[in-house]
């Protein structure tokens, strides 16, 4: 891609960071290429982890004692650092911690799609949603009478925006897509995409599980009125999503779990609620997981966004033309060349996609097969599965060089 | 290293998911039935024929798409079915499978192993009145 | 109480699998007497939480390769270890993990109440409730039409039985009630309250999660419909909370949150949904907290839940007995001598409750003051709020004495 | 150790706590206001009296109920507010309330610092009608 030796990765040294890479299989070191799935986690999170329980752990919010204060402290302000994380100005007031990008998703479609929508509404999706907010909304406009039209996906994987244009209208609602595609490894116009559902007073619910983690994301350039991402896909620890809201959609919703911490005034007849972004954070909050996912931030950023970008574009391009030379492997999503985030999905002709994971796990070789979570989108591209290598920062060309062989070997296996 | 890989692939599955036995339809089967794994796509479809009495399985065949070890294990399945009884195929549980297909199965695999042995015990189940289902499709705690 | 010293736990030995307790706020050691709020977590489930991070950690469920094999059967299996903890027999399939117990209260609610509640309906609920049950029946009752009834709190802190007996009635559809008191540390009469439940067709919810944590708990002997409770309450991690149900009542339910993991079949039009107990857990789950989880449910049981719980006790009755002997100091719940779980509450006349937990703070004995999500039952009380000393598996006599000393410290200042 | 207890405590903060200065009412104040802490139970009333001019207070008294650090702060404040251009009281925030109080707040306890200054600066606000509210609440983020 033509950039200066100095603008890639220390890989060496960022591997040092995640003893899992270290892990062998019948003598084969590990090639982890399920990064979409999971990423792993360095060091310096699984050591913020530790410590919490070793020298802070108590509950937040109301402890007037010194452990809870220190609890507290670090876990408001991990919101704010999340914030700055994908640039939203309104900090923590802006940013919800939730269990995972699912139940961001299923925050707002709650709160704010049970409450609002109705028959005369739209909801649009695009065909390569994942399943986090396709089902969602799907099961909300049930429940609302609500209608959902699919923004169609053109033959070279990308959406096509003619169709955008014409079924968002000013029956839209709600426009939620998703930013990277986890299976196609697309990049959507997301930006263009809040234009066009503005114009029609339509909010728009970006789907950022694929993006934030592998590329530098800022909620307001995109002018994004939510954007929901996992912790546990960018170097952090499961248990933990994030929900952006603009602040003024927050302040007007209904809350969405009910519980202690959540509330301000109760009595037997009625409550009242709580500030942002406590409304929707009801009981014991993921207090360690959200401390953690601050130490992933800084982690990623002292590596840097722009530079994780491009590594795994490398990457991913290296994997598409290697791919390509061979005759029989169909590839989805965009073609060598394009922009794409770093994953490849693909399916060799005369081997099951599950079958060839398994094979490859002979090799040591992680790759995910199935339908990734996106199976109208695979029924569209007339597949049941698909196998999918993607990348993060630990990953090295020889590691692709690894699969494309344990690929050939699956081949011959059954030639 | 754990169980899966080419160990799961020996010589046998992959010359029954190359070359499967009984493939294909029968003409007036006793029963037919269709099953599927929906996370994998694995489909198989099974015509059986019994015996007068309707205690023994004279035949199978079966059609199907998917994964070489659910496809593997049909055609296998589909000898080991002509000449059995209907109870002992009723009897049949998943170490059966991985004892007639002589390799260990890894957990996320079982699924497709055993997804002949679950539609040929459905079909018989339905025909005689004891089960009352369209599809069968392999549940994750199988 | 009468126990042989055999029978008593081995507090000292204990203490060292809790680095946390040997924090020093200005020379002084913490004293953690803040447990039901959170309790602390012990070095084999911190490693057990290091170790995943650095050897195991993958996306469960449908991962082919070895990681995701090795994830998937830890995932799974500690549903059944966290079964068998609280007498479950359906195993996995009546086990959900959620957030916190918040959550599983929300889940039912949403899942069962949101969908078959009608303005016919009454909740029943205690005086007592914590605002995780209160607040959430509250509110789900406000958008059904259904109607809460509270059991009535006498005196003594304990449930008005004869007018549990009245208020539950043939409209009476769910009673949901706090197993032992966080506030009282009343123990409530819960498997009775499921008879009478049981005799009206109503379902009873329990929750557990004061009782989970503290003392022998068998969900089938209660015969409950439905209980909760939460990881960090039980030497767990944030993050996890469990849900467990009756089979047959999971698999009626309609989900709650959508997106992936927890459908079968997807298509542009509509989905079908997982088996139990995946169709309640949506997207990718709390892995490492479940996981963890299993690992404090192996600790407990190796000191023994019956000792654990006559070790609270044991401490609760010495801190009842040292505080009515003052005169100044009004304690709340059950008398000394009477059955209690391991909590006292109370206020010192002169001192506001806050102001005491901030004073107590400078001997480093960490309490928690405020209204601990019992608002309704504290305006009952007829004060704002109170200060709470709680006990586990490691405090000691000799805490419960630098307590008092404290107290005493703030008498002085106050004086 | 770090802030919060008896540093939290020094002689005159209980001095105040004991000896409420200003406390009671006011027969014609220009306006009062009531304000609460819910989560604390802390509740504060004031009785503001201004000049001719509008311009300046003139006098203050207060009557409330909670914690030794939300009704020391009060009944300092009262005293302060005497005199005070009512331009000064608007432009006030947490700092001069600490540093009134003459002690570091821990962050869990600025609540209950700040209450008596919210309740008279929504009060004036009211009463020159920049606000619409009945009661103050504090609010998590002050
Ligand atoms: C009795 C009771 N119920 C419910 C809860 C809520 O638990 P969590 O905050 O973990 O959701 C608590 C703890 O605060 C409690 O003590
Ligand atoms: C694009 C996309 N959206 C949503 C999700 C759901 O994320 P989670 O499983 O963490 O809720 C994923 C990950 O599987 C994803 O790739």
């Amino acid at each position: 891609m033509g950039h200066s030796e100095s603008e890639l990765l220390d890989v060496e040294r960022i591997r040092e960071d995640f003893p899992i890479l270290q892990r062998e299989f019948d003598g084969e070191q590990v090639v982890y290429l399920d990064n979409a799935a999971t990423t792993q986690t360095p060091e310096p999170v699984v050591e913020t982890i530790a410590d919490y329980y070793r020298t802070t752990n108590a509950n937040v919010h109301r402890g007037l004692h010194q452990l809870s204060q220190e609890a507290s402290v670090a876990y408001e302000n991990a919101h704010d650092r999340v914030a700055e994380f994908i640039g939203a100005s309104g900090e923590r007031e802006e940013i919800i911690f939730t269990k995972n990008t699912t139940e961001s998703e299923n925050l707002v479609a709650y709160a704010w799609g049970l409450n609002e929508l109705g028959p005369e509404d739209e909801v649009v999706l695009t065909e390569m949603e994942h399943h986090a907010s396709l089902v969602t909304w799907q099961q909300i406009a049930k429940k609302t009478g609500a209608t959902c039209r699919y923004i169609r996906v053109d033959e070279d994987g990308t959406l096509d925006m003619d169709h955008a244009r014409e079924i968002i209208t000013d029956d839209t609602a709600m426009v939620s897509v998703v930013h990277v595609s986890n299976t196609l490894g697309t990049v959507n116009p997301v930006s263009e995409l809040a234009d066009i559902a503005h114009d029609h007073d339509s909010y728009i619910f970006v789907d950022g599980a694929q993006s934030v983690p592998n590329r530098p994301v800022d909620v307001e350039e995109i002018d994004a009125d939510f954007l929901a991402f996992s912790g546990h896909k960018m170097a952090g620890p499961t248990g933990i999503g994030v929900l952006y809201g603009k602040k003024h959609l927050l302040e007007e919703m209904e809350p969405y779990l009910y519980g202690g911490e959540m509330i301000k005034k109760v009595t037997f007849e009625d409550a009242t609620w709580n500030d942002l972004p406590w409304k929707f954070e009801a009981g014991t909050p993921v207090i360690c997981q959200g401390i953690a996912l601050a130490e992933a931030c800084d982690y990623l950023d002292d590596i840097g966004m722009e530079r994780i970008q491009r590594h795994e574009e490398q990457l991913a391009q290296y994997a598409l033309e290697q791919l390509q030379d061979e005759g029989d492997v169909d590839i989805y999503g965009p073609a060598a060349g394009t922009e794409r985030g770093g994953l490849v999905a693909f399916n060799l002709e005369s081997v099951h996609a599950h079958d060839l994971s398994s094979i490859l796990n002979d090799s040591a070789v992680a790759i995910r097969a199935g339908d990734h979570c996106t199976q109208p989108l695979h029924d569209k591209m007339g597949v049941p599965a698909s196998a999918r290598a993607s990348f993060y920062i630990y990953n090295t060309k020889e590691e692709v060089d690894k699969l494309v062989d344990a690929i050939d070997d699956a081949r011959q296996l059954f030639a | 290293m754990g169980i899966g890989g080419s160990d799961m692939y020996r010589q046998q599955i992959l010359d029954h998911y190359k070359n499967p036995r009984n493939y294909g339809e029968i003409e007036d089967p006793t029963f037919t039935h269709i099953g599927e794994n929906p996370m994998c796509g694995d489909e198989i479809r099974m015509d059986v024929v019994l015996d007068e009495s309707e205690e023994t399985i004279e035949r199978v065949a079966f059609q199907g798409d998917g994964c070489a070890i659910s496809q593997a294990s049909a055609s296998m399945l589909s000898q080991e079915l002509a000449g059995m009884a209907v109870e002992d195929l009723q009897a049949m549980d998943r170490d059966d499978i991985t004892d007639m297909l002589g390799v260990d199965i890894s957990p996320m695999r079982v699924k497709c192993a055993v997804l002949a042995e679950k539609v040929a015990q459905d079909g018989a189940e339905i025909y005689f009145g004891e089960k009352d289902i369209d599809r069968t499709t392999t549940e994750d705690d199988d």
